[in-house]
């Protein structure tokens, strides 16, 4: 009896194999074709952002727009822009703890107590108001980091933990606003004037080309990278097609701004967070391993990453990001009021991600989520104003437009796998 | 820009009416409409936008801009955050529309305000309470404070309130801020406090405006009290004014609405037109800002006086205070028949 | 093949004495002693449920025991956490994989040793992607594994694609012992006869290499020693080239002589549950 | 060559293995000592809920009643029952669509919604208050389960569809509710008489003592079902225990609000239903199914399980447990009101599933949490009233008790375990 | 053992022709044809990835394939979802098992076909436990799986635990045709050996099996005829008595001499991957 005979016959027959017929460990450089075509599917799996939601949004732009013609005015195109940066900045972070399969419910509320320490650290003690800004926006990454470790270490669930957050930095966001409820920003103080500051129209397009010739000179960095590693690399070809696409969206943008007041500062701070969360969350360890701890978190500890430790840390940077909207929305109202960031604000953050693409269960999402998410709800919103509704009916419209902008997305993607 | 808001190459006006919340009837049930009519019967040439902010600044704000970016030539605001609103009127005044502040106060370089002295409101509920405490023969006792939200005009009736319990010798032996007027904490409120002070040593409620009148008294009454205490309200609701009819509230505060309306639309419009407002009291605001001030007296109602005012500034009709059972407690205070 | 014998082969690397683990009610692990040495297959063999992989577990710091001495070269060592384990140069293959699904193969194999880019990007903590992938193509094509793409996602592939890249991950990161729970059961005969080559590798190389299975035929042809669990216990402990099949099966069922061979009834269950009749 | 032959010889060697060694099936019929030490371990896995949450509900107590000691009086326990009601009704169906793992955000406004509609039917339209009632809670399934359905057929987020719904039925409400936003049930009407109107104290003893010999029937007809089928049945000394345990709560609990005036018609209701759950979820094929697709939606579609169906009357169950919550709480008011129903009730009626130990992620929850759970927020509030602190104090106190109540849970677990 | 033949042996219960499936740029399944037969133990082999759990779950319908023609006793049928090929009569024994891990075994055996209480509490779809467990724990046995308590979470129990659970699952139904997905991949010596001796009966009793797997071993010992699948084609079909153990590696790997063999380079990966030199 020699039942391992069997066995040991096989590894010659087989290590040849791999020689003869080599394994198609990857397939031929792909064409651009096949790139379009996979990288659609991957979209569609709701990875980079769903990519058929942008056709809800045009909808959404091309009804409204027939309804009042001032919807894309340059005006509105300005207010909107304003609108939906400082929920935007607050869904970047929303973005990461959806990542890691978590929930923050005290988005809202640091959001408004955020606004509340700007505004006694600067209008009431006579802070330097970028001192001021920074110790803001640091206050809110320690309370989320603080949550974070109420989370790991007690192992309490998240949902409970950013609750109790929830109404205990309402709490302090009334406590720190004192009895009137509300402490202003000057009209034409640093911090009134922040958000709604417009650059110079050249600086606007000289940003732009600044921003196409990075995206240009790390693609071509990186095909040459690819090509001496000998790994196949995409084709030049979807390189000029992303590089052209980006400037004309870009430079369309900022002409249209331009015809404003310019781009509005709190524009470019979303979306320069939004390309560095962007980097962040593909290119980086940390980003990877964020990733990894949402897709099974068992596996990432068995893989020797410290867990405890990710999970902390992205609930800080939820809290900073928070703070951070919160220093924006008081610059945008000019004040620290009571009713900064309630939950309106708080779920409108979530779905925003969620539109956008992002999962609530866990390792899949992008930052460019809350940047289209935030772009449906605020459209939406903005778009209702011009209609003069009362209040009812607003809310109807609202809910009724954004389940259809959702559906549309829904209905795309699933005419094209069927 | 292609379309600037411009004062005279339209024929007609555009007047934007920014109200704060949607949570105590009388916005989008008498200002709304009233604005309107008002309007229409000044210049029937004027358009009016109108937005409810739902309790949010920020969303004010938007609805501002909004208003703006469709060409508004005036805004009627009545503030979301009394203080925060200075954004929207500076806002507005660098576009070059003028900002009349409408029922609140504003921040900021206002045009015009129309409204009431909301502190002076509070002082007329308490003053009112007390006189009805007294004739039922308690000069102390326990009374209970259900005040409205903290960051609305609640905060200066609380304020006016205050003024006059402080110094009364009543004791305030429970005091809540309700978040956004909501009757239902309210109610729980109510509960709390007859849990807390019990149901017999409560001489008197103190509640902001009728829809938390209404919780309280609720609340009592499945707590079995009897007789309820004197309880104050605002706003003349319909509910109120019924109350008051069958004995279960003693006051509400009255701000004739119509009067106010018709002033603030009178203001707008002449300020559309890029005409001067007219002369009234300066009387600096928050921000330090001196504005044109047309303050209006709130007036107590009680079962007394609710035909020679409400009623007959046709406010409300006498079929509506005395429908749903309240006919036979109507002829018996003279009201109806 | 040859086993060649250098770099001080036969040295105990890792020894586990009075390993305890329950679970509730479940007494997973009673007094287990177990040994790895340098230059060395042993296959850790026995019933479904007898606590291999709960031994595993307790090795690799994923699961610690409830109680046990460990000891590693020779100097006692306390193993809480999986970075305890890699720290030591422990590397696992678990029998339920441990990846991330939503992650590509790349992404998986470098997990938790994650190449950066030189220069500024390596400040940044910025991937190298690119190398990562090469050397991922390349380890990947040793093994034989059939995977069409590298940067495919792990929850796309087959069985056997996801188990080939456990074992990848496994050796990647120049570990001084390898724990293999059930590495092959999923593998192709190919890869199968491939993995077991790599195992004869891995040992020439002077690494301690422990491999539970439960295919004997594989088990006999690659291990030095077997190493018998049963419901909990140790049960017995083989040189490969002394034993035979049949006392390794004795041990592994708890039957001392083969002449309770056969007298049974076949299948019980199956004859008497009326479902099944 | 005959590599079969080492696997032909082996199944003789195993079967008798099984007969001459039975394979541990199925331990002895356990001592009562081991199933108390077991089901303790099963409830702290988060299971029948947490255990060792009664004790951050004791401590809420005592350091309540030690700060005023009206909070258990008679009274006052006879409010809380009344106060976490209505509530805890809502929470019902969160834990039925927690363990298929979805959320529903809309249950605040089919809350507020309800009580509109069963206002206009019964005070504007003169329906039979009990028609009236009937008709509510259908609309609130017809609601969730039209939102359950678009959710499976279109395939959008369930965060989505009922943030959408959230919005749409605040409108309604707002609509139905007309211009004066309130619609009073007068005092005395059956609506207002309802969840108030307390039993007789005798009937209240009845009650309880119908409840507890049901039990001990059931638990003894099981019992001998199992000795029957030869299964090891739970000692008796258990059932004992259970039985006794049982009698001693309801018992203590009818006493202290019989000397109020007697035990409300809201808590029987609730307890009711939360029996009704309980069966439905542990004993019933559907209630297995739900927690099959909760815990592996692919699996259970593999079994032939019609998942679609599944989820959809999930959220049909949801919308009517919240529109029965709507009716309890217009009858706790008085009216229908604007208010009735926002995202603060949206929050705790999906806290408190959570603190009673219902997972997020789906397939584990009790119906008791929901009871457990609105007995920890519900005597948060009770008591802060009591206190009468400032609005600001009020949410730091809630919010950092919410948290210490479920930290204490969570410490206590960990001591049991090392 | 000897194979019986009595009703209806040898009759084609199911087949599939032109089977398509692709994921994306993957192209499973390529114009593949397979037959199951009363009384018969058909193996389906292949590398990994080669598409055989593809095709399972297509006959499955747990994700149908792109187009396909399936006859069913004779007459043409759909299989588009999970329901479709029970009420066929087809069981499957998934490759990555799918139980739900927070349901106690019993609720796992039973799941989609649970048995109700008598009388009233049938009426009101009350699980009849008592009666589910005691069939589950003579199921078991019958297997000789070693599972301690039938009402244990299938999350806490070991890899070749679940594996039979799956298995007890699948013959629960009374199935006509049964796919078993490599059913004995996680489990022991003994266990393997009842599974394969289960098989036997099922045949026996005039069914159609289907079982994939890798221990071509395990294959010759029990199938009647070796279906072999190739980078998502059909490469060839033997009858076990026939054919030898080489001409099925050869059609598996796709070298069609043995005297391609023994002459590559070794585990290229491992000797020239810098990482593991
Ligand atoms: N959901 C999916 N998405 C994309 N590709 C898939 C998917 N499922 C399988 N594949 C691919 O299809 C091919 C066939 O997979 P399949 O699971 O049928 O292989 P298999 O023969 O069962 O292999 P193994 O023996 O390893 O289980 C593989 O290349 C695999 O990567
Ligand atoms: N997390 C757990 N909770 C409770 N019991 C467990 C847990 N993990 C394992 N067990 C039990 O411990 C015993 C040993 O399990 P283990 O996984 O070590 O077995 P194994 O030898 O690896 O078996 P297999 O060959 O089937 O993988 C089994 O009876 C199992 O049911
Ligand atoms: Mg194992
Ligand atoms: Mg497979």
């Amino acid at each position: 009896m020699s039942p391992e005979r069997t066995v040991e016959e096989l590894p010659q027959a087989e290590t040849t194999t791999a020689t003869s017929e080599p394994a198609p460990l990857e397939p031929a450089a792909p064409t651009l074709g096949e790139l379009v075509r996979s990288r659609v599917k991957q979209i569609r799996k709701g990875d980079v952002g769903s990519l058929s939601v942008y056709l809800g949004l045009i909808l959404i732009w091309i009804v409204f727009q027939l309804i009042n013609n001032r919807f894309l005015s340059d005006d509105n195109v300005h207010n909107l822009a304003r609108q939906i940066s400082y929920g935007g900045v607050i869904s970047l972070g929303v973005v990461m703890v959806l990542l890691i399969g978590e929930v923050d419910l005290s988005i809202g509320s640091v959001c408004g107590l955020g606004a509340a320490i700007l505004a006694v650290l600067v209008q009431n003690n006579g802070w330097n108001p970028f001192l001021g800004i920074v110790a803001t926006v640091a206050a809110g990454g320690v309370l989320g980091a603080l949550q974070g470790f109420i989370r790991t270490r007690l192992n309490v669930p998240s949902f409970i933990v950013t609750l109790g957050g929830l109404l205990l930095f309402l709490g302090l966001q009334l406590r720190f606003l004192g009895k009137t409820g509300t402490i202003l920003f000057p009209f034409g103080g640093t911090i009134s004037q922040l958000e709604g500051r417009s650059l110079a129209p050249v600086a606007g397009y000289a940003l732009a080309t600044v921003a196409v010739v990075c995206f240009l000179v790390l693609g071509l960095i990186s095909r040459r990278r690819h090509v001496r590693s000998g790994v196949s690399a995409p084709p030049l070809g979807l390189l000029v097609i992303q590089v052209v696409g980006l400037a004309v969206v870009l430079f369309v943008v900022v002409w249209e701004l331009n015809r404003a007041v310019g781009v509005p500062l709190a524009l470019i701070i979303f979306l320069v967070l939004a390309v560095f969360f962007w980097v962040l969350i593909t290119q980086t360890r940390y980003g990877q391993r964020v990733r990894a701890v949402g897709g099974n978190a068992e596996a990432a500890r068995r893989a020797g990453i410290n867990v405890d430790r990710i999970r902390v840390s992205v609930f800080a940077i939820s809290g900073a990001m928070a703070a951070a909207g919160g220093v924006l929305s008081a610059s945008y109202v000019g004040a620290a009021s009571q009713d900064l960031g309630g939950s309106t604000l708080l779920l409108y953050s979530i779905a925003a991600a969620v539109i956008g693409g992002t999962s609530l269960f866990g390792g899949r999402g992008s930052a460019w989520s809350a940047v289209i998410g935030w772009l449906v709800i605020g459209s939406i919103y903005n778009g209702m104003y011009l209609l003069n509704l009362v209040s009812d009916l607003q809310y109807m419209v609202i809910g009724a437009v954004l389940v259809a902008a959702v559906i549309v997305d829904s209905i795309s993607r699933r005419r094209a796998t069927t | 820009a292609e379309v600037q808001p411009s004062r005279s190459s339209e024929g007609g006006c555009t007047i934007a009416f920014l109200l704060p919340e949607n949570t105590t009837p009388r916005y989008e049930a008498k200002d709304h409409p009233l604005f309107l009519d008002a309007v229409k019967a000044q210049d029937s040439s004027c358009k009016v936008l109108y937005f409810n902010a739902a309790n949010a600044a920020d969303k004010q704000q938007q609805q501002a801009e909004s208003a703006l970016a469709q060409g508004a030539q005036v805004l009627v605001l009545d503030p979301a955050n009394v203080n925060s609103s200075a954004a929207i009127v500076q806002e507005a005044k660098a576009k070059g529309v003028p900002t009349v502040a409408y029922d609140r106060t504003a921040g900021g370089p206002l045009a015009y305000r129309t409204g009431f002295d909301n502190v002076e409101v509070g002082k007329t509920q308490a003053n009112a309470m007390i006189k009805a405490m007294q004739a039922a023969g308690h000069s102390s006792g326990n009374i209970v404070m259900i005040n409205g939200a903290p960051d609305t005009t609640g905060a200066f009736f609380k304020q006016g309130a205050h003024e006059v319990f402080d110094k009364s010798g009543y004791k305030i032996a429970a005091e809540y801020d309700t978040d956004g007027w909501s009757p239902t904490n309210a109610t729980t409120e109510m509960t709390q406090a007859v849990a807390k002070i019990g149901a017999h040593d409560i001489v008197g409620v103190y509640a902001a405006n009728d829809t938390l009148a209404g919780a309280a008294v609720t609340a009592m009454r499945q707590a079995n009290i009897s007789p309820i205490p004197p309880v104050t309200g605002l706003d003349a609701t319909d509910e109120g004014l019924q109350r008051i009819v069958l004995g279960t509230q003693y006051m509400t505060t009255y701000k004739n609405l119509k009067a106010e309306t018709n002033a603030a639309a009178k203001v707008a419009i002449l300020l559309a037109h890029g005409k001067p407002v007219p002369p009234a009291p300066m009387v600096k605001n928050a921000t330090g800002d001196d504005v044109p001030t047309q303050l209006l007296p709130p007036i107590a109602v009680t079962v007394d006086n609710i035909k020679s005012t409400v009623i007959a500034d046709g406010f409300a009709t006498s079929a509506e205070v005395c429908g749903g059972g309240a006919a036979d407690a109507c002829a018996r205070a003279g009201i109806t028949g | 093949m040859t086993t060649e014998h250098e770099n001080g082969q036969g040295r105990v690397l890792l020894s586990l004495a009075h390993a305890e683990k329950s679970y509730g009610a479940v007494h997973a692990l009673q007094d287990v002693a177990f040994e790895a040495r340098a230059g060395e297959i042993v296959a850790l063999v026995g019933d479904n449920g007898a606590g291999k992989s709960t031994l595993i577990k307790a090795i690799a710091g994923v699961s610690p025991a409830d109680s046990a001495q460990i000891t590693f070269e020779g100097s006692p060592v306390t193993v809480a956490t999986p970075q305890d384990a890699a720290k030591l140069g422990i590397a696992t293959v678990y029998q339920d994989l441990a990846l991330c699904d939503n992650l590509d193969v790349v992404a998986n194999l470098f997990l938790g040793r994650e190449q950066l880019l030189m220069g500024p990007g390596r400040t940044a903590r910025l991937l190298d992607k690119i190398d990562m992938a090469k050397q991922a193509r390349a380890l990947l094509a040793g093994l034989g594994a059939r995977i069409p793409n590298v940067l495919a996602r792990v929850e796309d592939l087959s069985g056997g694609q996801r188990q080939a890249v456990a074992i990848a991950r496994a050796i990647l990161g120049e570990p001084k012992v390898v724990l293999l729970d059930e590495p092959t059961a999923a593998l192709g005969v190919a890869q199968t006869a491939q993995v077991l080559q790599l195992l004869r590798r891995l040992k020439a190389r002077g690494l301690g290499v422990v491999v539970i299975s439960h295919n004997l035929a594989d088990v006999f042809a690659v291990a030095d020693r077997i190493c018998v669990l049963r419901l909990g216990r140790n049960a017995g402990e083989f040189s490969t080239s002394e034993a035979t099949h049949e006392q390794v099966v004795s041990a592994i069922t708890g039957l001392t002589s083969s002449s309770d061979l056969g007298t049974g009834r076949e299948l019980h269950g199956i004859t008497t549950g009326g479902d099944l009749a």
